[in-house]
């Protein structure tokens, strides 16, 4: 159906030349589930798109050989390509919000592809689109096909989108990160129906970061790395063994490793007891307690709209409770001028999921640590202490890789020597392989500093891997708590148990 | 519903009233006297001056002056015109007509001119529109009046009669909104060609043109919404000039001349016309929004 | 003075006036092209300026003066001699005293809303006139001598005054003097903005004012009442006029090339060459009545305080090379503050003053301003040889902000004198007036009687006095100048005037005499100036030819 | 081989290097303007000497731009005009930028009701009619020099205001602000460190951009003859006494024209490389 032979993209900045795709050659059989599989920079959804002449702004596509639907794509002419889209091939994008057109209906959406496929009747398109949002399981499709994008669920839209890719009856299914942005009960839903198409004889190339998501599909599995494929081999044997060693760095952090338990946990560092916050008329945070102990980690997990984020923010002082109280090292933190909090300040720390935005764009990282140090201090001993060399010392953030800010923003965190440290999804922007090291790196500071951390996520992964204990926060509420082997493996709330069963697990057949 | 109106009313309000006290502020504040500006450049005695102190009853004080001013304009007087001898009404009733057809002209004309050349010609859009936008007004419309009236005789020289008078004034005050119109259209369409909606549309078998006027362009037309505003700030501002180089009526005219003899009444019921109109083009930009935008619209 | 005595009759002086084969103005130029003149068709006129009214009453632009005469008439009209002509009124007597002025009035005349003309509504109109907030200016200078008005019978009216002023006959001739229907008068709605409420006797109804853009008349069917200068009798030849407002004149010629108006009025010398050279039209030049345009000293501090600094100004400029600069050739010099068509001017002050730059450097001398600074203008105690003149930008008309620069760069090259030029609102120009913040004033005014501006500009009380001068003995001049009645005297009290504030003290700088300027298509005939005011006439006497 | 060159991309592509010429051409003329309003005795002679015998004389080797109503060179008006021209940019702008940010940071740093209040005044400000607020400035002020500096820089207050109000409330709430908190930093120490810098960051691009806007506002008030006094060979009122000559002498109205036009053209171009090169859009 699709084969590709020494497949090179390049694209053409205003200064450069970046070569994306680097000979890259595979085939795809109808009725077969590959997918691709790679960090970001990869080149691996520039290759998925070049299959449909959507390589990018200013690509240059060269292929010894590719054939796509039994043609030569090398000779397509645009209107040959548009042919080809839609009705061959579908292709579903990562965010469904951003890859719809907002100001659009989904009906309208999915009628477009109809009508660009030759459905002259507008009844019959609207007739079809229904049929299609139906055959996606999206309940009541006709009022959901006069909806807009932001008025659907997470989970709902994706649907749409992969109904709009579906419409044209194409022969292959290109889906890129099809569930990367979205909570793990909706991804584990989309997830299942992918599984769906591909059991009723759907071709599927399948575009991920992750591991997990793509081995619970995927019959063939391509590696990719810095434009060319790694490693190409049957999912099973992939993981069972991997032969290049960057597919094992993969599958080891796909798999998880649980870090060690810390010591003993301390006297109470912090202590917020029914802490409840509301906004307007909706309450975001309700009767929450949380406790972190001296040399603790703590995990916070939830889906977004959780109230995850917002007791961080109580919990930290940038909001002010609607009732309940914050102590911090025994003193009160909620409910005081941000004077009186002045003093304990620097014992308290925050990593945010984003650095970037956290660095003052005009600053060095030299400048940024040394804020978070007494004057005249050296910002080095930090910077190395996290793996990072004096070079970047005098770089600015946006010059750095995502995991090097991240380093920088965990050794301004832990310069002030704090007790504890907030982290809000500090490790949910980054590579797989970049994020096992960031959370290596914690375990080792709160083994050697005994500093107690607050880790906040949506990934039951990670925080499994690190958390001592585990508080699951549903509707701005604490549904669930305890030691995280306990919560992990005997989940009491059945939430617990939904979010546990949705978590896409790389089960390494032994 | 009733209160979000109510709110908007009493903002709407607001603005007025705060348009028309700085504007009475602002010209308490400036040289000579209204008696100066009545006289004019005319005989002065102060028997003359007396009259027209005891016409006007500018005897009262500032405040009290003030207070029957706000007091009149709340029932809708503006007052009469020290210069023309009329209600400001009339004088601003005569002339709101020319102008408003000049501006919807010059509306028209730019808004599609920006859309034809941000669809069709976006390469050219920068440069031209930067041409465009940066020559002064009233060059453009001596040229065009030089060539297209004087020389070849196409159109008629001024006035407001007919629609080929309406023309090259249009055509001079909407050309600078179109190369701004244009260039943020064309900066939308480039962004909006950028969002993954527009890859997904690709994908979908469409020709470039159906991305570009049945996906991009609506998004491109909400900055350009945000001009709206602006836009009739430029055309007003414009009218003032055009007026001037076309010899057309309108409130350009009366403003321009209302300023230059101090005309007080005039120059206040400029300034609250000029502020209703902000008021009245901020509401249809929030309904323009909504009507493009259904993620700004509340269930 | 109640009642006409008896003996009065007997000693006045009768002026009789003749009714017919009269002088008639210019004739138009262009006769030829016109052919004779023809009943029918319209014209679109192009006009320099808006009139703020339409009420002749409340008449304050010269440049609007063309308009007032198509809808309202005056009891008298000017000839070209500086005499008066019968119009609505059949003739005046004068009593001896110079106290009374009796009119007698024509009685075949209507107003166009059918009110008849009679003594009384003469009299509706003065009582208007006099009537507080509506004319203050009128009130207090043409009508400021006035006692009452009689009215006698249905055709005779007497003016009384508290003391001689021939100036009133002036005034009955003037645009404020217009004849406006007493029925209009009390039932129009913007009495002083006027427009096509009030009904006037004119040739021409104002049937349609469209502010900004034009105004249009139609002819006045009933009409059969012209002056003898008309040029001819019953209604006018034109059915309908336009006249549009086109302020740019570079709009207006192009208006006028393009064919889309037959006539304009202000042509910028400049363009004058480009009407000449093009087929079909025709250009003509009037001169204006009343003072010249002309810079006025302010004599009330340094440096015009003292004479010599005066006349050296005077001196430092050619003013025939700034205007040849400014106008081209089309601008005629003026010699004296009384402009050249005027009866009262005096011709011996030609070629007596200016272009003498060495004269005036040795003014400036003997004035003390001897040494110069690095930018080369002259100095006197360290202080530069400054003077301003303070322009209000809203009445500058005429290029006058262009030949201010051309005397700024002349007088700043022959002596060495630092004219600045101020173009300001109208406001910081009351202001800069009142507070005597100028050197220089300069102005025209359009009066028909050119004594009328002499008693506004010169008079130690005049309200235009900008020089600050004040002169128990030409004031004295001016006073017996308006209490005679007869020409030949008037005209030697002004020659007076003219030697003492033009040579003996050299109050003014005249530069030049206004003028206006009409450029038509040949097919236009009876294109012509009104007669003393020089300004261009009203659309009686214009026909379409062919 | 070749297989497809992404059109919408190509283009975007283009016109991102596209301005390279003329960012060169708008540089080259930038210096000469300046060069011009420093030194004008460079390019051309005496700016105010009126010949009476050659008047509006088209261009000719002797005056490249023709010569006046009074008989000056245009090109030595139009390159005198630059220091006129421009400083009454330059100073309107400064007005604007400084009373801009200082309105601006005290909208975005208040508290909520009164930047409400100040937000909003400057919405309806900047909304308002360029023209009608310097022309009401004018009003009161009076015409001249001095007051079409004011006018204007008040005219464009409310644009700079609004820009950076707008940019202190994204750059008070952002991360690295909040952030700071956390090192215990008083308010006022946010405000200087942080906040202002940033805020002030984009400034001087707006300025240059601003001063196209003054440029061409001052022709614009300079034509409706508030501008400075003659003989001052401001550019816009050039134009607007050129206006009349216009059949005879199309060269002293358009050639300055073409000269502000090239200014404001030269201006934006360089002052949106910049923008660009600020937004991180241009990649260096």
């Amino acid at each position: 159906m699709i084969r590709v032979e020494d497949l090179r993209v390049t694209f053409q900045l205003p200064r450069r030349t970046v070569d994306a795709v680097r000979g890259v050659s595979f085939e795809i059989e109808p009725g077969e589930c590959v997918a691709i599989v790679g960090e970001s920079g990869s080149g691996k959804s520039v290759t998925a798109r070049s299959l449909v002449g959507l390589a990018g702004p200013g690509a240059r596509v060269d292929a010894v050989r590719l054939e796509v639907d039994g043609q030569d794509a090398r000779r397509f002419a645009p209107r040959d390509w548009r042919r080809l889209r839609g009705g061959f091939a579908g292709l579903v994008l990562q965010d469904a919000l951003v890859s719809l057109d907002p100001l659009r209906t989904v009906g309208a959406e999915i009628s477009e592809v109809l009508r660009v496929h030759g459905e002259r009747s507008r009844s019959a398109r609207t007739r079809q689109a229904h049929r299609l949002l139906e055959e996606v399981h999206v309940p009541e499709p006709q009022r959901r096909a006069g909806q807009y994008p932001h008025q659907l669920s997470g989970g709902l839209r994706q649907r749409a989108l992969i109904a709009s890719a579906l419409a044209a009856a194409p022969k292959l299914l290109i889906a890129d990160e099809p569930t990367t942005a979205l909570d793990a009960t909706v991804q584990a839903q989309i997830l299942r129906l992918l599984a769906e198409r591909r059991a009723a004889g759907q071709t599927l190339l399948l575009i991920s970061h992750d591991l997990a998501v793509v081995a619970q599909l995927a019959d063939r599995v391509l590696v990719m790395k810095d434009g060319r494929i790694v490693e190409s081999a049957p999912t099973k044997a992939l993981l069972t063994g991997a032969v290049h060693t960057y597919t094992r760095t993969l599958v080891e952090a796909a798999a998880g490793r649980r870090r060690a338990t810390g010591p003993a946990p301390g006297p109470v560092v912090v202590e917020a007891t029914a802490l409840r916050k509301v906004y307007g008329d909706r309450a975001v945070v309700r009767d929450v307690d949380v406790t972190v102990r001296r040399g603790e980690i703590v995990g916070l997990v939830g889906e977004s709209g959780s109230g995850k984020t917002t007791v961080a923010q109580l919990l930290f002082g940038l909001a002010e409770p609607t009732s309940g109280q914050v102590r911090f090292e025994g003193q009160r933190f909620s409910g005081v001028p941000e004077r009186a909090r002045r003093p304990l300040r620097r014992r308290l720390q925050f990593i945010a999921q984003d650095p970037l935005s956290a660095f003052d764009p005009r600053w060095t990282v030299r400048r940024i640590v040394a804020e978070a140090l007494p004057r005249g201090a050296s910002p080095a001993p930090f910077l190395e202490r996290v793996g990072l060399g004096e070079d970047v010392l005098d770089r600015y953030p946006r010059q750095l890789s995502g995991g090097q800010r991240q380093r920088v923003a965990i050794a301004r965190a832990i310069a002030p020597r704090p007790s504890l440290i907030i982290c809000d999804e500090p490790v949910s922007a980054l590579d797989v392989s970049v994020q096992a090291q960031v959370l290596d790196l914690l375990a080792e500071i709160r083994e050697q500093d005994g500093t107690a951390l607050l880790f906040i996520s949506h990934d039951l992964g990670v925080v499994r891997d690190l958390a001592d204990r585990v508080l699951v926060m549903h509707d701005g509420r604490v549904v669930e708590q305890g030691p995280a082997s306990a919560v992990f493996d005997r989940p009491a709330h059945e939430y617990t148990r939904e979010l546990l069963a949705a978590v896409p697990t790389l089960e390494v057949p032994a | 519903m009733i209160t979000a109106i109510l709110r908007r009313a009493g903002a709407g309000l607001l603005v007025l009233w705060a348009a028309a006290t700085a504007a009475y502020l602002a010209l308490l504040a400036a040289p000579g006297d209204t008696v100066d500006a009545i006289v004019g450049d005319g005989a002065d005695t102060p028997g003359i001056r007396a009259q027209i102190i005891q016409e006007w009853h500018l005897d009262r004080s500032a405040v009290v002056q003030y207070l029957d001013f706000l007091l009149r304009a709340a029932h809708g007087d503006l007052g009469r015109s020290y210069l023309l001898q009329r209600p400001v009404s009339a004088v601003i009733g005569s002339q709101l007509a020319p102008t408003l057809k000049l501006a919807v002209a010059a509306a028209v004309f730019g808004v599609v001119l920006a859309l034809l050349f941000a669809v069709t010609a976006r390469r050219l859009t920068s440069t031209a529109g930067l041409i465009l936008v940066s020559t002064p007004p009233f060059l453009i419309g001596i040229i065009l009046l030089s060539i297209f009236s004087f020389r070849l005789g196409w159109f008629p020289v001024s006035g407001d009669r007919g629609f080929a008078a309406l023309v090259l004034p249009a055509i001079t005050l909407g050309l600078p909104i179109a190369g701004t119109l244009a260039q943020v259209l064309r900066d939308g369409l480039d962004r909006a060609l950028d969002e993954p909606f527009a890859v997904t549309a690709r994908a979908r078998g469409l020709r470039e043109s159906g991305v570009l006027i049945r996906h991009a362009l609506k998004h491109a037309l909400l900055p350009a919404v945000t001009m709206l505003g602006w836009s009739f700030g430029v055309l007003i501002g414009g009218t003032v000039i055009v007026e001037q180089v076309f010899g057309r009526p309108g409130l350009g005219q009366v403003t321009v001349q209302a300023v230059n003899s101090s005309d007080l009444p005039v120059v206040l019921a400029v300034v609250i016309l000029a502020a209703a109109v902000f008021v009245v083009i901020n509401t249809v930009t929030d309904l323009a929004y909504l009507l493009i935008d259904p993620r700004l619209r509340r269930s | 003075m109640r009642r006409f005595r008896a003996t009065l009759a007997s000693l006045f002086v009768t002026t009789t006036l003749v009714v017919a084969g009269c002088s008639s103005g210019s004739p138009g130029g262009n006769a030829a092209q016109a052919g004779e003149p023809v009943s029918g068709g319209s014209l679109t006129w192009a006009v320099e300026t808006e009139p703020i009214t339409f009420n002749p009453h409340q008449y304050a632009q010269a440049k609007t003066r063309l308009l007032v005469w198509n809808t309202f008439e005056a009891l008298l009209t000017h000839d070209d001699k500086g005499g008066y002509l019968p119009w609505l009124a059949t003739g005046y007597e004068v009593s001896p005293d110079g106290r009374a002025y009796t009119f007698k009035l024509r009685t075949d005349v209507t107003f166009s809303d059918g009110t008849r003309f009679d003594a009384a509504a003469v009299k509706a109109n003065v009582d208007q006139l006099l009537a507080p907030n509506y004319a203050p200016a009128v009130a207090a200078v043409q009508l400021k001598n006035l006692d009452k008005v009689e009215v006698r019978d249905a055709a005779t009216v007497v003016f009384r005054l508290r003391k001689p002023d021939v100036l009133i006959l002036d005034f009955l001739s003037s645009p404020q003097g217009a004849q406006i229907s007493p029925k209009s008068l009390q039932e129009a709605e913007n009495l002083k903005a006027g427009g096509p409420q009030l009904a006037g006797t004119g040739p021409f109804v104002l049937d349609r004012y469209t502010p900004g853009q034009e105004v249009h008349f139609t002819r006045n069917p009933a009409y059969n009442w012209a002056p003898p200068n008309a040029g001819h009798s019953g209604p006018a030849y034109l059915d309908e006029i336009t006249y549009r407002f086109l302020k740019e004149s570079s709009v207006r010629v192009g208006a006028l090339t393009s064919g889309q108006v037959q006539l304009i009025e202000g042509v910028p010398a400049t363009d004058e060459s480009l009407i000449s050279a093009t087929p079909g039209l025709s250009l003509q030049r009037g001169l204006n009545s009343g003072s010249t345009y002309s810079y006025y000293f302010n004599t009330a501090h340094a440096p015009f305080d003292d004479v010599l600094v005066r006349q050296a100004f005077r001196e430092a400029l050619d003013v025939p090379a700034v205007l040849a600069g400014v106008y081209r050739k089309t601008a005629t010099r003026a010699w004296s503050v009384i402009g050249p068509t005027s009866p009262f001017y005096d011709k011996s002050l030609e070629n007596t003053y200016g272009a003498n730059a060495q004269k005036a450097n040795q003014l400036l001398d003997q004035a003390g301003w001897t040494a110069r600074d690095a930018e080369g203008f002259r100095t006197r105690d360290g202080k530069r040889l400054t003077v301003r003149l303070v322009q209000s930008a809203p009445f500058v008309r005429d290029r006058r902000d262009v030949l201010a620069q051309a005397v700024q760069a002349a007088v700043k090259q022959s002596a060495g004198i630092d004219l600045q030029v101020q173009l300001v609102d109208q406001g910081t120009a009351t202001k800069a007036l009142a507070d005597g913040a100028y050197e220089l004033f300069d102005n025209s005014r359009a009066d028909t009687d050119a004594g009328a501006a002499l008693n506004l500009m010169l008079y130690s009380t005049g309200s235009i006095n900008r020089t600050g001068f004040k002169n128990p003995q030409l004031d004295k001049l001016l006073d017996d100048a308006v209490a005679t009645t007869d020409q030949a005297g008037r005209t030697e009290l002004y020659r007076k005037v003219q030697q003492l504030v033009i040579t003996d003290q050299a109050l003014v700088l005249p530069l030049y005499a206004p003028q206006d300027q009409i450029a038509a298509s040949r097919s236009v005939g009876g294109v012509g100036f009104e007669p003393t005011a020089g300004v261009p006439g009203s659309a009686y006497r214009l026909w379409l030819g062919k | 081989m070749t297989i497809a060159l992404d059109r919408p991309g190509a283009a975007r592509a283009r016109s991102l290097r596209a301005p390279r010429p003329g960012l060169a051409a708008a540089a080259v003329f930038l210096v000469l303007a300046l060069l011009a309003a420093l030194w004008p005795a460079l390019f051309a002679g005496d700016p105010l000497a009126a010949d009476p015998l050659h008047v509006l004389e088209a261009p000719s080797g002797q005056h490249w731009f023709g010569t006046d109503q009074l008989g000056r060179d245009v090109f030595a008006r139009v390159v005198h005009g630059a220091r006129h021209s421009l400083s009454i940019g330059v100073a309107a702008t400064l007005i604007a930028v400084g009373a801009g940010i200082l309105l601006g940071l005290l909208a975005g740093l208040s508290h909520k009701i009164a930047d409400e209040a100040l937000s909003r005044s400057f919405d309806a400000l900047s909304a308002f009619p360029l023209v009608l607020l310097a022309l009401l400035f004018i009003a009161i002020a009076g015409t001249g020099t001095t007051s079409l500096i004011v006018a204007i820089g008040m005219a464009l207050v409310p644009h700079f205001a609004r820009v950076v109000r707008a940019q202190t409330f994204v750059v008070r709430r952002a991360a690295y602000v909040t952030h700071a908190v956390a090192f215990g930093a008083a308010r006022s120490r946010l405000v200087v460190r942080h906040v202002l810098p940033n805020v002030l960051g984009p400034v001087p691009v707006l300025a240059v951009l601003g001063l196209g806007e003054a440029i061409l506002l001052a022709a614009g008030l300079s034509f409706l003859g508030m501008g400075p006094q003659p003989p001052s060979p401001e550019w816009g009122a050039m134009i607007s006494e050129g206006r009349g000559y216009l059949h005879v002498a199309w060269w002293a109205s358009v050639l300055p024209g073409a000269v502000v036009t090239a200014t404001i053209v030269a201006l934006t171009v360089a002052g949106r490389f910049y923008q660009r090169r600020f937004e991180g859009r241009e990649l260096a």
